[in-house]
């Protein structure tokens, strides 16, 4: 049995970024799509750590560690949105966010 | 010597300047300041004007009191001002015209004069400046300097209708001059390919350059290049059919505005035909002849005829400008000198007289507030001043030998004959529908009994009118019994632009 | 790290410094809240000092940043556009009650990130620099927290700003696994001769122009841009509308140069090309259908990054020196006409009304003076700074053949003027409604405009010296 | 003397000027005292360049004064040319001129003074413009004068202007009269074409110089400047303009539409001579045209009532015979008819002008009668020229007539170019015509001077003689129309012909060849028109005069009612026009606009602004205000991006 | 051996993954996800990256998912109603465009040549440490003052008026 290779790193992260996306696009909570975003720079992550084995070069590594503190920055400022409209509709239906259109 | 050096600039940026200046530091309620300024600063261009006249030499065909400044070196865009004949002669027409036009407005423009002398002034400074700069972009710029100003006058101080006129001369022109200024992007990059490898707008430089042709239409550049730039003047002459916007902005303007829109504004477009369609893309204007000579004759036949149809004083003038511009349009496109002469003068005859129209048109109208033809009738009883004023503009514009309009329509028919024999004939028609429609506007404003009692008591000319119109009186005699001082301004630039 | 180091980046320093004392007097000196204005223009104001009195150096933080003209152009133009915002955004402050401090810091903050992207040598940078942005950007835009429009809008820009990040770094990734770095110069080296296979790295630009085009708001990615626009308080959408915008074209164009993915592909070009006429349209058009002020200057946003996009395709030094043209103007048309508009409403929380306007000409000179000028500049009409930038922009395009751009952007002008002369057309040729509304005219708000106004005519009648600096700018990226 | 020759033109224009600036302050007095004194003096002037220029027999004098107009390779000088042929215009145009223009001071002295001042500043202000026709020495400055005629003709006609259509004739006269200039500019723009130059003897030296060009161009050239003259002389199918142009004061119509302006389309063919000598067609279709004309007109005559109608549509019918004539070669009769014509014409129309005044402005012949005795100088100098009209030996119509009709007949019996069949129709027709001429002229003679009065008592009452400067003039008109016949007399042969020996310089006429008349078909010739004359006089007379006066026409006119009212309606032709033309062009004018321009061409435009407001009205549905949405666009780009640089 | 792991890894990265995406019930969502982060940490480690998948671990199972959670129970852990399918072009157009994604990323990923992996460059913390301070020194001091704006930046959000 082989090891995995890069291309199957990048295919298992390809599968998550759909994944995380269509959280995106099809759910209508709000925390559902924060976690989709979640797992959509998850993807990315992973991407880069196996480019990063597949080049020999730890930059990929570092780069994933920011993106990490980037990641958490988002939701931080994510959820405090959430909570915010929760407060004022007391719901965070994205769907009934549609005051403004056209 | 120094003036010289300056004298061009003084003339574009006097009135400008004066504008802004009102604009920004006069106080809002001096009516009278407002006008006096207007008129000082249209008299102070005037003299401007006549003194580069005094400093032309009319057998040097190049371009004369030439200012040259860089303004974007890196992009070969300088600031140019040069004169040449056909220029000059232009430029003394508008000179001419904006006194005129502050004194028509003096007491018609009663509300915002501020506002409406700033507005005529910086639209002298875009007119002079498109008529003298040497270089494309300044062109370009002094070209669409003239926009704003025309919107707002006609869109504020405008008739009833005058939102819908304003945008539509603004899409008109507008949609004409941004293809135009792809077109000069166009030429300066051609300039940046060959030899010298630099960006260049000047207009010499660019008549340098021999443009490449080809095959067909969409792969021949310089048709193409030529197509945008006729274009553009084609919609500000305007040629039929693209004239749709003309009897809109004309009846809504004020009278000021349509003076200065029929004097001079239309003029910048067969200017350009004649400054830079001709000489910068020979061949393709020599494809081009048979297209526009069609148009010209169109709109001088289709033009007289709805002008005979209408029955508004103002809307039918606008028309006959169609049917007038034209003969000019035919002038240019048959190519020889004496028309290009002809068509020349006929911009300053046209200026004359479709001017004082407008301004007598005006006249009527302040005193009725109405344009419509069947409000009138015998006038001529209870104005003869106004009447004789209307009758002697009249005739210039149909083409009366001994006034101005003759010697304009001889030389471009006589002058095209040769070239183009079927289209004077047809164009010679013209001559006889602009009788009947205009002597159909006499009989039916100024002959015929005095039915309306509202018209009894209208007042004569006032001083102020007379003096108005006086100017272009006198100009259109002059012009029509000796016409040589302004045809000799203009040959040696004529047959270097033609290449005669 | 050297002092060199610090010194390049004295302005980033500034701002981030000004803003944590800010916070910081916000939270614990409540008598200094109302001047905190001047504190965060003082901070602004140095951080531009620093930037012109200190020298570039150059690569600096391992060529992490590169500090050269092209950098000093884009600060000079987001800590300027700073300023007016700033000066701009105390009426706002005043009016609604809203609390100073955090509002200044994060103000400064998103600028020393969208900086720092400016000029980034590397893409860690690019990325954190835009994350700072965006995140400071989702609070402003929900700053308002008392209106729901104002939480919409942040939330909307949080979602799909979230979701183009995504992409962006997913897009990193895949330029990383092509060329094994993140340093653009190291990838310029590499790039010197195109790769055999450019499969990864055309995969990986495609997503981060999804990320970067949402930035710019250009189509398809600008669906955010006028609910945002609208529902943000409006110094943060003047704000919005013109710093990260320079900041994602710097990036773009910074990235150009290092992968010249026009030597790649065609394709490329014409990708370019066509999202920069298609923002042009839609912008345009629907801009055209729009009532309300600042969503239709949303909209003629997303047009006029698509002017702007037509020089990034024409590329080159022509091409770029256009692009930075063109965002000095845009930047003062669009201050200009937020700040107008903000001060041509009774309240915040009301919808800026085109109808609102009318003949405000006659009756508030200077300030209907100022925006007819922006939306003649908006328009491209000389003499104004606006022509002066697409006259550029379509000049780069006719010179390197792509002159039907260069037509659609024109034609694209022509639609634009049925919208920004219907402004003027409000302001001076409709009558004042029976019953006036009472506008404010503060003075903040006189002063952008003013300046603002001068800027566009000014620059316009006497450009040279702002294209000269912006062809050296050009130049040091294209070296 | 010669140099003053411009001086002849300046005094008119001076005087109109000074008319025109001072309407508002002259009284009647001074008025005719600038007015005539201006004629005046242009006559003296004119005498005496005549007097200086009549020892320097057919030299041709130019005057230059300065360059008008250069362009290009085209230039043209304001310059007048005296020859024989403009010396007997400027004669006869000063001299009946200033009749006229005494007779005028007595005619309009009822109108108030503003009124009468603009009169006589038209009156010489037309002066000026007939002058400078006359003396023109290139084509230009002749069409100058065309057209100021053509403009002074349109104010006088329209003078009574609140009179609508007084109005309405003015400008017609100067439509239709626009339509000739269309074709003598195109003849203008023609010859320079052809030749370069529109100076006259310039011309003239060119088509020698080049006659294989002159052959090529003279047929075209002469067509086009003879729709000119149709114009203005009033030929078919152009001559409509003239009887409605009555409706100007009648001093006008003496001097204007019948004495000298109308002749100038004669007097251009005359002048162009040498253009028409190169061409048979052109002189067939002027012969034609012309005697179409004598006739058409002279039909028309016989049914008309009012007294200047009459006198209109004979001027018409003249003017066709001075057009045969010129047609057939005769330059010099033309001319002469032209000469004699203007004297007899200007008498008649002042006569009726004197019996109208006396009738209080009344022109219906049916409303008069009777008049011989209440003015004795009138009914005398009327008959007198009414004779000279008809054709009777001694007076002066006989002898340019009968020299016209001799001229013709000789084209047609010589077989002129090969149409002699047409020209001797065209005699015939001129024959019948003479006969017709006289029997109207007759007819209106009876029904205004002899019977008795039927305009109502009180009409009757004031019934009187004019006073002596309305009379005077028309004494020297009535000895004129007498005597200026003998200069021309062309049946002793050309020895004896002064007028065309003066002539033959300038316009040599096309000789025919391989004819001649003897003097016993000449003396028949004569005989036939004098007999054709004298009967139709005694046909006026029986149906005209004596207890049953009018009857028999009466009983004519029941006999033949569609005939005789299309002949009293004038054949409908006005009707015809109006239908055929005017009202087209009305219909395609309203077509061109609220068709072509609003519906068409604006259509295109408003619904291009239109659709581009609907695309952003429902693009902007793109917008949904869903987040998701957005985002959903944001991937869809970006896949489609890399799918496209991909793919 | 290591195949099998990732394989193992892989699938149960992925159906979390799907579960954490498509359940009603936000906690349920959640834990999901942490599993997924687990996995996702796995296959760090089996990437030769050890301290990146123990950051993984904690910053994002350990940290941010327990954020979430805390906000959820904050708001009561709302569920949305299940009316999800109501925007059928949306719902379509979505999952049809994610499966592109993984489709088109799975190619790409394929195009990719089998280039053996660089020799590992070893996993020691330490390294990553002396490159965020030497090489990224910058990026380090910026990520710094993001997570300040955003600290504030939540703090402004959500902070209760005076």
């Amino acid at each position: 049995m082989m090891a995995p290779s890069t291309v199957h790193f990048v295919i298992l992260a390809a599968l998550l970024f759909g994944i995380g996306a269509a959280g995106v696009l099809l759910r209508r909570s709000g925390i559902a799509i924060l976690l989709g975003i979640e797992l959509m720079l998850n993807a990315g992550n992973l991407a880069l750590v196996a480019f990063a084995r597949q080049h020999g070069s730890l930059d990929g590594q570092v780069f994933v560690f920011f993106v990490m503190a980037v990641a958490a920055a988002e939701v931080a400022v994510g959820l405090a949105l959430l909570v915010a409209i929760f407060r004022k509709q007391q719901a965070i239906d994205v769907d009934r966010l549609a005051i403004m259109r056209w | 010597m120094t003036l010289s050096g300056t004298l061009l600039s003084a003339l574009v940026l006097t009135p400008g300047t004066v504008g802004l200046l009102l604009l920004l530091l006069a106080p809002r309620d001096a009516k009278s300041l407002h006008r006096w300024a207007g008129m000082l600063a249209s008299l102070v261009t005037l003299g401007l004007a006549l003194l580069a006249w005094s400093r032309f030499d009319p057998a040097d065909p190049a371009f004369q009191l030439v200012e040259a400044r860089p303004w974007l070196p890196s992009l070969g865009i300088s600031y140019r001002l040069g004169v040449d004949g056909v220029a000059l002669v232009l430029v003394l027409l508008t000179a001419l015209l904006q006194p005129v036009v502050m004194l028509s407005s003096w007491k018609q423009i009663d509300d915002k004069v501020k506002g409406y002398v700033a507005s005529m002034l910086i639209l002298e400074t875009g007119m002079l400046g498109a008529f003298l700069a040497t270089d494309l972009f300044l062109f370009y710029v002094f070209w669409e300097l003239m926009l704003l100003p025309m919107y707002f006058i006609i869109g504020v101080w405008g008739g009833e209708r005058r939102v819908y006129a304003a945008v539509k001369f603004v899409i008109f022109t507008l949609a004409g001059s941004l293809l135009m200024l792809v077109g000069i992007l166009y030429l300066g990059s051609l300039h940046k390919a060959s030899a010298p490898g630099t960006w260049s707008f000047a207009y010499e430089d660019i008549a340098r350059l021999s443009i490449p042709g080809g095959e067909g239409f969409w792969h021949n550049p310089q048709l193409l290049a030529f197509a945008v730039f006729a274009l553009a003047f084609a919609i500000k002459v305007p040629v039929w059919p693209l004239h749709t916007w003309l009897p809109d902005a004309h009846v809504e303007a004020p009278t000021g505005g349509s003076i200065i829109l029929a004097g001079v504004l239309l003029k910048l477009g067969t200017f350009g035909f004649l400054r830079y369609c001709r000489p910068l893309f020979p061949e393709a204007w020599e494809a081009a002849t048979p297209l526009f000579v069609t148009l010209a004759v169109i709109a001088i036949v289709v033009g007289a005829l709805v002008a005979y149809a209408q029955k508004d004083l103002k809307k039918l003038v606008a028309y006959s400008s169609v049917s007038h511009m034209g003969f000019i349009m035919l002038g240019l496109f048959a190519g020889t000198v004496t028309s290009t002469q002809g068509a020349l003068l006929q911009m300053v005859n046209h200026g004359l007289s479709t001017g004082s129209l407008f301004l007598l048109v005006g006249v009527i109208y302040d005193r009725r507030h109405t344009r419509l033809l069947e409000d009138f009738g015998g006038l001529a009883r209870v104005m003869p001043l106004y009447t004789g004023a209307f009758l002697i503009a009249t005739l210039s514009s149909i083409g009366l030998p001994g006034l101005n309009g003759f010697v304009g329509e001889l030389l471009i028919l006589l002058g095209s004959f040769r070239t183009q024999p079927v289209a004077v004939v047809i164009a010679a028609t013209g001559i006889v529908l602009g009788a009947v429609y205009m002597l159909t506007v006499v009989q039916r404003v100024f002959w015929n009994p005095l039915v309306h009692e509202a018209n009894r008591g209208l007042a004569d000319l006032t001083w102020q009118e007379v003096t108005a119109f006086a100017p272009l009186g006198l100009a259109m005699f002059w012009i029509g019994v000796y016409p040589m001082p302004v045809l000799s301004i203009s040959e040696a630039a004529i047959r270097r632009l033609i290449g005669g | 790290m050297t002092s060199i180091d610090l010194f390049a980046i004295a302005p980033e320093l500034v701002l981030v410094l000004a803003g944590s004392v800010l916070v910081l007097a916000g939270a614990f000196l409540p008598s200094l809240r109302p001047r905190l204005g001047w504190l965060a223009g003082l901070g602004t104001a140095g951080a531009l000092a620093a930037r012109w009195a200190l020298e570039l150096p150059g690569p600096v933080f391992s060529s992490a940043l590169r500090v050269d003209e092209l950098a000093r152009f884009v600060d000079t133009y987001i800590l300027a556009a700073l300023l007016l915002v700033l000066v701009m955004a105390e009426p706002y402050l005043a009016r609604t009650g809203a609390r100073p401090g955090e509002f200044h810091a994060l103000l400064l903050w998103a600028a020393s990130g969208a900086m720092v992207m400016a000029k980034a040598d590397h893409l860690l940078p690019v990325f954190i620099g835009l994350e700072l942005l965006s995140v400071c950007l989702y609070v402003l835009n929900a700053y308002h927290r008392d209106s729901l429009v104002s939480l919409e809008s942040g939330f909307k820009y949080l979602v799909v700003g979230a979701f183009a990040s995504g992409l962006l770094l997913f897009g990193i990734a895949l330029i990383y696994g092509a060329t094994g770095t993140f340093s653009l110069r190291a990838m310029a080296a590499q790039l010197v001769a195109p790769p055999a296979d450019a499969t990864l790295l055309l995969a990986g630009l495609a997503l981060a122009l999804a990320g970067l085009g949402f930035k710019l708001a250009l189509v398809p990615f600008h669906a955010w841009a006028p609910d945002v626009y609208q529902g943000a308080p409006t110094p943060v959408t003047a704000f919005l509308s013109v710093v990260p915008k320079g900041a994602a074209l710097v990036v773009l164009a910074r990235l150009g140069a290092a992968l010249a993915p026009q030597a790649l592909t065609p394709r490329w070009v014409l990708l370019l090309a066509v999202v920069a006429v298609a923002s042009q349209l839609l912008g345009n058009l629907v801009a055209i259908a729009q009532r309300d002020l600042k969503r239709m200057l949303a909209y003629s946003g997303i047009a006029h990054m698509g002017y702007a996009l037509v020089g990034v395709a024409a590329f080159g030094a022509e091409g770029l020196a256009g692009v930075l043209v063109y965002l000095a103007a845009y930047t003062f048309m669009n201050v200009a006409a937020f700040g107008v508009v903000s001060a041509f409403s009774e309240s915040e929380d009301e919808p800026h009304r085109l109808a609102d306007l009318a003949g405000q000409g006659w009756k508030r000179p200077f300030l209907s003076f100022a925006l007819a000028v922006s939306m003649f500049s908006l328009a491209g009409i000389p003499p104004t700074l606006g022509f002066v930038a697409k006259f550029l922009v379509f000049k780069a395009a006719v010179s390197e053949h792509l002159v039907w751009l260069a037509v659609a952007g024109v034609l694209n002008s022509l639609v634009s003027v049925f919208f920004y002369f219907r402004v003027v057309f409000t302001l001076y040729m409709r009558p004042l409604p029976a019953r006036e509304p009472a506008f404010a005219e503060p003075w903040p708000t006189r002063l952008v405009a003013g300046l603002c106004t001068l800027a566009m005519v000014g620059l316009g009648l006497v450009p040279g010296w702002l294209v000269a600096t912006a062809e050296q700018a050009v130049r040091a990226l294209l070296e | 003397m010669l140099n003053l020759l411009w001086l002849v033109l300046a005094f008119p224009l001076a005087g109109a000027v000074v008319l025109l600036a001072g309407a508002r302050r002259f009284t009647h007095r001074t008025t005719a005292a600038v007015g005539v004194g201006a004629t005046g003096l242009s006559l003296l002037v004119a005498l005496g360049v005549l007097a200086s220029y009549a020892g320097r027999h057919g030299e041709v004098v130019t005057q230059t004064l300065y360059r008008w107009i250069a362009a290009g390779d085209f230039s043209v000088e304001v310059a007048f040319r005296l020859d024989p042929l403009s010396a007997v215009m400027l004669f006869f145009v000063t001299f009946v001129g200033f009749l006229i223009h005494v007779y005028s001071t007595g005619y309009m002295h009822d109108e108030p003074p503003t009124a009468f001042a603009r009169y006589f500043a038209y009156l010489n202000l037309f002066m000026f413009a007939m002058l400078t026709l006359v003396l023109g020495a290139n084509l230009l400055v002749l069409f100058v004068g065309w057209e100021g005629v053509g403009l002074c003709s349109y104010l006088l006609i329209g003078f009574y202007f609140e009179k609508d259509w007084c109005a309405a004739a003015g400008k017609k006269a100067f439509v239709v009269n626009r339509i000739g200039d269309f074709g003598f500019l195109l003849a203008i723009f023609m010859a320079f074409k052809a030749f370069g130059t529109v100076d006259m003897a310039g011309l003239q030296a060119a088509m020698a110089a080049d006659p294989a060009a002159a052959a090529r161009w003279a047929t075209p050239i002469a067509l086009l400047l003879f729709v000119g003259a149709v114009g203005k002389s009033a030929q078919l199918p152009l001559y409509v303009w003239l009887p409605d142009a009555m409706a100007g004061p009648t001093p006008v119509s003496a001097l204007i539409h019948a004495a000298t302006m109308v002749t100038a389309g004669v007097y251009m063919v005359a002048r162009t001579s040498f253009v028409y000598a190169l061409s048979p067609t052109a002189l067939l279709v002027v012969a034609v045209v012309g005697g179409l004309t004598a006739v058409f007109a002279a039909t028309i005559g016989l049914a008309q009532n009012d007294i200047k109608k009459v006198l209109a549509y004979s001027t018409v019918s003249q003017l066709g015979y001075m057009f045969m004539g010129a047609g057939a070669g005769a330059f010099t009769a033309a001319i002469f008819h032209v000469f004699t014509h203007a004297f007899f014409k200007a008498c008649l129309f002042l006569g009726s002008g004197s019996v109208i005044h006396a009738c209080g402005g009344e022109q219906d012949m049916r409303k008069m009668g009777g008049l011989r005795h209440h003015m004795k100088a009138t009914y005398w100098t009327f008959l007198v020229a009414t004779l000279a009209l008809a054709g009777i030996p001694v007076f002066a119509g006989f002898f340019s007539k009968d020299e016209i009709l001799a001229k013709v007949f000789a084209a047609g019996a010589g077989n002129l170019h090969g149409y002699g069949k047409v020209y001797l129709v065209l005699w015939g027709l001129g024959v019948a015509g003479a006969f017709l001429t006289a029997f109207y002229m007759f007819r209106a003679v009876y029904m205004t001077f002899f019977g008795s009065f039927r305009g109502g008592p009180e009409a009757e009452h004031h019934l009187h003689e004019s006073p002596g400067v309305m009379v005077w003039p028309l004494r020297i008109l009535a000895a004129g129309s007498v005597v200026v016949g003998f200069v021309g007399i062309g049946f002793f042969g050309p020895r004896f012909n002064l007028f065309e020996r003066f002539l033959h310089p300038v316009a040599p006429g096309v000789e025919v060849e391989g004819w001649h008349a003897g003097p016993a078909l000449e003396v028949g010739l004569i005989a036939l028109s004098v007999g054709v004359a004298v009967a139709g006089i005694l046909l006026a007379r029986r149906f005209y005069f004596g207890p049953d006066a009018g009857a028999i026409p009466a009983r004519l006119a029941t006999a033949w009612p569609r005939l005789y009212r299309t002949v009293a309606n004038k054949y409908w032709v006005d009707e015809g026009y109006d239908a055929a033309i005017v009202r087209p062009t009305n219909r395609l004018a309203w077509w061109l606009w609220k068709g072509l321009d609003t519906v068409v061409i604006d259509g295109v435009l408003v619904s291009l602004a239109f659709f581009t407001e609907i695309a952003g009205d429902l693009l902007r549905f793109v917008q949904t205000g869903n987040v998701r949405n957005y985002a959903l666009m944001v991937l869809g780009g970006a896949v489609a991006a890399a799918a496209w640089l991909l793919l | 051996m290591v195949m099998a792991v990732f394989v193992v890894a892989a699938v149960l990265a992925v159906v979390s993954a799907l579960a954490a995406v498509s359940h009603r019930d936000p906690v349920v969502n959640v834990l999901s996800l942490v599993v997924t982060f687990f996995c996702v940490a796995v296959c760090f480690a089996l990437l030769g990256a050890h301290f990146l998948a123990a950051a993984q671990v904690l910053i994002y199972a350990g940290a941010i998912l327990v954020l979430f959670l805390f906000v959820i129970m904050l708001l009561g852990a709302p569920q949305t109603a299940n009316d999800e399918a109501r925007r059928p072009v949306q719902r379509t157009a979505g999952l049809a465009l994610a499966a592109i994604v993984v489709v088109g990323g799975a190619l790409l990923a394929l195009t990719m040549q089998a280039v053996p992996p660089a020799a590992p460059v070893g996993s020691n913390a330490h390294a990553i440490g002396t490159a965020m301070l030497t090489t990224h020194a910058f990026s380090f001091e910026l990520v710094s003052v993001l997570l300040l704006a955003a600290m504030v930046g939540a703090l402004v959000l959500v902070r209760r008026k005076q």
